[in-house]
């Protein structure tokens, strides 16, 4: 499991979370992946500790999602493999959760069904609560077609967050959403992951975002990983305008 | 052991008043038999329900066990009608031009396939100095024949009675011929081999009743009449037309009546209508009643 | 209910307007009737009919005949429905099931019910069975059809949320697949309502002595065309309704898509 | 080539696999039959009835039935798909065409072939024309009910799209409607394939000497087991053609639809 | 015409595109807008003169996208009117052109087919440079849907920019786009702009987009227009980090 291609590596640590939990740890050991002639992602490891809050950046179409769609198993590597907690993944994880970047919600089931869809017992009151959270506890029972793009994104949010993962895959959660409700979804997001410690990888465009929630910030470019670093801050960061991660931020945004 | 006889009927027939007249149920049941009933809409139906078993007993005309034998079906011939030639006849449009047989050269007729009038014109033609392949014939199902006689589609119509009868009252067509002096046009009383071996008595009480109802039938054509135009659905005044052109009679299978049959099966066999050529007296229970 | 009052004109014209075809050509044929247009004996008149149907209506037989007729027709419907959803959620979700079955199914389809009589009357004999698997094979197939095809363009966006969301085989199907498949499958059924009445009138020819099929068979051989053209539109009424009934579960079932929302909200 | 080569052999396994159990019920029926579980008389056995097929097809009769009868059924598919597709075009844009006919086309539909009959050959006697017309009818609802529900669930977000970007009212069905609505005119088309060789066997009731819905009936008639198995098998073998026929334009049609896609590379 | 009711208002201007084009004003007239009993949009007077840049900015529900489509003419407002040029909006305007908040991608079209599908003559060559435009030049032939998420969105806005609109209304178009992305499209979009002069009304969840791109801001909070400012900044605007923008930007920001 040698860094030897992408340019930055950090070691792997040991979890952050309070909570010693279902969280998984994620290894990728040359990994590559093409459709057809076109290759999108090359030789790429990478090792997330269980618990770890990873934000990923990269420019349109560098193959973020495809990423994730090769750690939740949706899809196989054209090369090298990919381990999940003690299991190599082939097909779909039990703990894994994606929220894809579309919101794929149910069409015949109304948003609190939606939203309960992965749990079992006490479905219907976890997703109440998770609406609340949410600030739809209002539409519950509307059916999706009528939400506006960002009400989606956050039914979609509140589904992933009750699902109950030990490797929760974000991609774009918050593109949808304004600054204010974009601040209360980071607030709630970190709060669960604390409270739940899953491991996170979550993709944004944001690098503010990324810096405001994550403990290591990843930028992919051509095909592989141009940067890995570490986000050193104090929970929770409310304002981060100091000059380290001002510079950090630079960093990232050049290597994008 | 299973003493239930399966007996087929058509909705014109003997057959029908043996049932409504519970003739055979009165014969039968305190032998400890159950008579089950079942129509079928024509002859081949029915043979087709007996040659899988389905069926003991039943009644068709001339054609129909003619396929069913040369198909290899398990049936004897047990009773027979008398001849009704006037049963049958060949029909034209009231203001048809055609006035014999012999005018229909290169004209289109219509028939049922396979059936009795199918003889009826290959014999008409013959006898009028024609041969089949001077007509056109199109074949069709008494209903169609009748729709497609009326649409004007056809020359002329071969076809049997009670239609004959039917279509003469409502559209005013004209007989060219009937079968008087060229077919016989025969009912034949038809039972599985199974049935025949195992239980002759039965099959003979069987023929007992239907006898008698012919015999009551003789006596009372219009009433006759009148019980049939329900469940034909047909005026009893037609009907009682239909009725006064034959008599009626349970007569054994003789020879004679073999070798009739036999001609139509050659025919057939000349007109390819049947694969094989097959004898009549293998399947026919001669000189009983 | 103020609403409804107000809407109340308009309400009765929507409700009225799918009759207006019909009711223009009937009085179309009526009037051809009259004026000797169309000879009696051939197409007899709306009113000769209706004569027809009332008769038959006072004396039960029409009745009689269509409920023997509907019972059958719903009891093959029941099993031949059952069997081709069966199939067709089988072969919609699985492959191999899709390569072993999928094949004779688009044969067997094919093959008329009149030509297979003579072997349904060997396996069943010339009872209700025999009638029964007729309407059975006949409303299986497009059951089996449009199930298949609805379960396979599922959106499959959906069905990899759910497989991702950890959900079973068992919610999976029963909460994203069938209901997605819904629309197509209730087209299917609609099919099968229909086929259902045309595989009657095939099967009440084996030997039967009732049923409305029977009825109009028995009437065509005599030309008795009042009691055909009658028969022809019981069967007609009999679609109509199977279209209600499937319209009203459309309704229901897909309360949440918006094409049926739109039908529903236009038409009624 | 190389890669042809190479998967060459699960590549035959898989063009073979839809084909094992139509053979393993064939070999039953011949097991059975020769060792008279089976009365010949009743089902032949299939090597009698190959034998059949063989006499048949040598002496050209089997094609030439076939052909007649495919060429009634595909002019009566034209004529029939070609009304069922316009009055479904029509009925799936626009709500006023819907009121007007969508109903009375539900209740024909419901019509059996069998019972107007009678009304055909009054209308168009007993040549070709009834015959076509017959099949055309046959063809249309499946055609019809189809379409219009293909285009009533094409996915109105790419509808209001279109509008929004100026289409004209032919640019908007030919490049949204028709494409978006074709996976579900596939499917009626498939059905329409079918019931067209299933009403081709009525039609050639009438009046007909050829077609093998003749050849059919006929041999039914005269308890000819053989004959009637044979047609069943090609009426069999013409249902997996119009299939494959319709997998092939769909694979085509359909080639940017992901489950068309699937369904092509794993049996293709 | 009174603004009694919008809480801030300017007076119509003159267009300002160099290009006295088709370009054509909105005057939206005591408009409101219920969904059942839901009332999303509440008496709303706005004027936008001919070849304005428009921005709106709110919160996720508050109605934006309706708004959006009300001007299309895909929905009818409950009272009031609407009026582009000088027709009233009853149904589709034949030179109003939408970019949805979701892509709207015909499946059956390949990329460079979507792109043309609003042009007739000569639609292949301008599609082709549209795609250029937007960096997809070399995904011409590919179907929709393999394309990611951002490379969708940017299919969306080049069949938006070739469409050649009166007035064009964009619904969040740059939401998943990486921040480089973004500010290639952000140049791409001001350069079409000035060389057409069609009026433009953008959504977007990014104040410092709205004031890097529009003429004004509007804020929609509460059913109405909460704040309705003019951006009086030099073009071409890339680094507004000024005093007087960054005090506009907390306005803004404030009153969302
Ligand atoms: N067809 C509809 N039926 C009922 N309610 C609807 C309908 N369309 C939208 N709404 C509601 O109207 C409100 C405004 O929706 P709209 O899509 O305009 O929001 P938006 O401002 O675009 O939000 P976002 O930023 O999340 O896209 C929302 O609460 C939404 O649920
Ligand atoms: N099924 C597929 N077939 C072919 N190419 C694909 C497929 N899926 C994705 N791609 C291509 O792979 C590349 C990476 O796609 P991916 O969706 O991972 O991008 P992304 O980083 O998520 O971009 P975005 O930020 O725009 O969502 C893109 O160029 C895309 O077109
Ligand atoms: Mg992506
Ligand atoms: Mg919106």
């Amino acid at each position: 499991m040698s860094a030897a291609i992408s340019p930055v590596r950090t070691d792997i640590r040991e979890p952050q979370s309070k909570h010693p939990s279902k969280a998984q740890s994620i290894v990728i050991d040359g990994m590559s992946k093409s459709f057809g002639d076109r290759r999108v992602l090359s030789d790429i490891d990478l090792a997330i500790p269980a618990g770890q809050f990873v934000a990923i950046v990269g420019r349109s179409g560098c193959g973020k999602s495809t990423l994730l769609r090769l750690i939740a198993g949706l899809d196989q590597a054209t090369a090298g493999k990919i381990i999940v907690g003690d299991r190599t993944v082939e097909s779909l994880q039990p703990s894994t959760r994606l929220l894809f970047q579309d919101a794929r919600l149910l069409p015949w089931q109304r948003v609190i069904g939606n939203v309960g869809i992965a749990r079992h017992d006490g479905w219907r009151k976890a997703a109440a609560v998770a609406l609340e959270d949410v600030g739809l506890a209002d539409r519950a029972n509307d059916w999706p077609a009528v939400l506006s793009g960002g009400q989606r994104q956050r039914v979609a949010l509140a589904r992933a967050l009750v699902s109950d993962p030990g490797v929760l895959l974000l991609d774009e959660p918050f593109g949808a959403l304004d600054a204010l409700t974009r601040g209360e979804m980071h607030r709630l997001l970190e709060r669960i992951w604390q409270e739940h410690g899953f491991t996170t990888v979550l993709i944004t465009h944001d690098v503010s975002e990324a810096l405001r929630l994550a403990d290591r910030v990843i930028v992919l470019r051509d095909q592989g990983v141009a940067l890995d670093v570490q986000v050193e801050l104090p929970r929770s960061r409310r304002d981060i305008g100091d000059a380290a991660t001002m510079t950090l931020r630079s960093r990232i945004l050049a290597e994008v | 052991e299973d003493k239930t006889v399966r007996i087929g009927f058509q909705k014109y027939g003997t057959l029908i008043l043996v049932k409504a007249q519970g003739l055979l149920e009165e014969k039968l049941e305190p032998q400890g038999y159950t008579i089950e009933w079942t129509e079928f809409p024509a002859g081949p139906q029915l043979l087709e329900a007996m040659n899988v078993g389905a069926v003991d007993f039943g009644t068709t005309g001339e054609a129909p066990p003619i396929f069913a034998q040369a198909a290899g079906a398990p049936l004897v011939y047990v009773g027979v009608e008398p001849p009704a030639p006037k049963a049958e006849a060949i029909l034209v449009p009231e203001d048809s031009p055609l006035q014999t047989v012999a005018d229909l050269k290169g004209k289109t007729v219509g028939l049922n396939k396979g059936s009795n009038v199918h003889y009826l014109l290959v014999k008409a033609l013959e006898a009028a100095g024609l041969s089949y392949s001077d007509v056109e014939v199109a074949f069709l199902t008494p209903a169609d024949g009748r729709a497609a006689f009326e649409k004007g589609a056809l020359d002329a119509w071969v076809i049997w009675e009670p239609f004959l009868a039917a279509a003469e009252a409502a559209t005013g067509a004209r007989q060219l011929t009937d079968g008087t002096d060229i077919v016989e046009n025969r009912e034949y009383y038809l039972a599985s081999r199974d049935f025949v071996d195992g239980d002759p008595a039965a099959v003979d009480a069987i023929l007992e009743a239907i006898d008698e109802v012919d015999d009551w039938i003789n006596e009372n054509h219009s009433e006759v009449a009148e019980q049939f135009a329900p469940s034909v659905g047909m005026p009893a005044e037609i009907l009682n037309v239909a009725v006064e052109r034959r008599t009626y009679g349970v007569e054994p299978i003789t020879p004679e009546i073999i070798a009739a049959q036999q001609a139509i099966a050659d025919v057939f066999f000349e007109l390819e209508l049947i694969p094989t050529a097959i004898s009549i007296a293998d399947a026919a229970k001669e000189g009983e009643s | 209910m103020l609403n409804r009052f107000r809407g109340g004109r308009s309400a009765v014209l929507r409700t009225l307007a799918p009759w207006a075809l019909p009711l223009v050509l009937l009085i179309a044929w009526e009037i051809m009737a009259r004026s000797g247009l169309i000879e009696s004996r051939l197409l007899p008149a709306p009113s000769a009919v209706f004569a027809a149907f009332w008769e038959s209506l006072w004396n039960g037989t029409l009745l009689t005949h269509t409920a023997i007729s509907t019972e059958r027709a719903f009891k093959g419907l029941l099993i031949g429905g059952g069997i081709g959803f069966v199939l067709g959620v089988l072969c919609g979700i699985s492959r191999p099931a899709e390569t072993m079955f999928d094949s004779s199914m688009q044969m067997l389809r094919n093959v008329p019910h009149l030509a297979i009589i003579p072997l349904v009357i060997m396996w069943f004999g010339i009872g209700e069975e025999a009638k029964i698997f007729l309407v059975a094979i006949g409303s299986a197939f497009p059951i089996y059809l449009n199930t298949f095809h609805g379960i396979r363009t599922v959106d499959s966006g959906l069905i990899e949320m759910a497989r991702v969301y950890g959900l079973g085989r068992f919610a999976l199907y029963w909460r994203v697949i069938l209901p997605g498949a819904m629309p197509s499958i209730l087209v299917g059924l609609r099919y099968a309502l229909g086929i259902m009445w045309l595989t009657l009138i095939v099967a009440e020819t084996i030997s039967a002595s009732s049923g409305i099929g029977y009825m109009t068979m028995n009437a065509r051989e005599f030309l008795q065309t009042d009691i055909v053209v009658l028969g022809i539109i019981v069967y007609a009424l009999l679609g109509k309704l199977a279209d209600s009934a499937t319209r009203a579960l459309e309704s229901k079932a897909l309360a949440w898509h918006p094409a049926y929302q739109a039908t529903e909200r236009t038409t009624g």
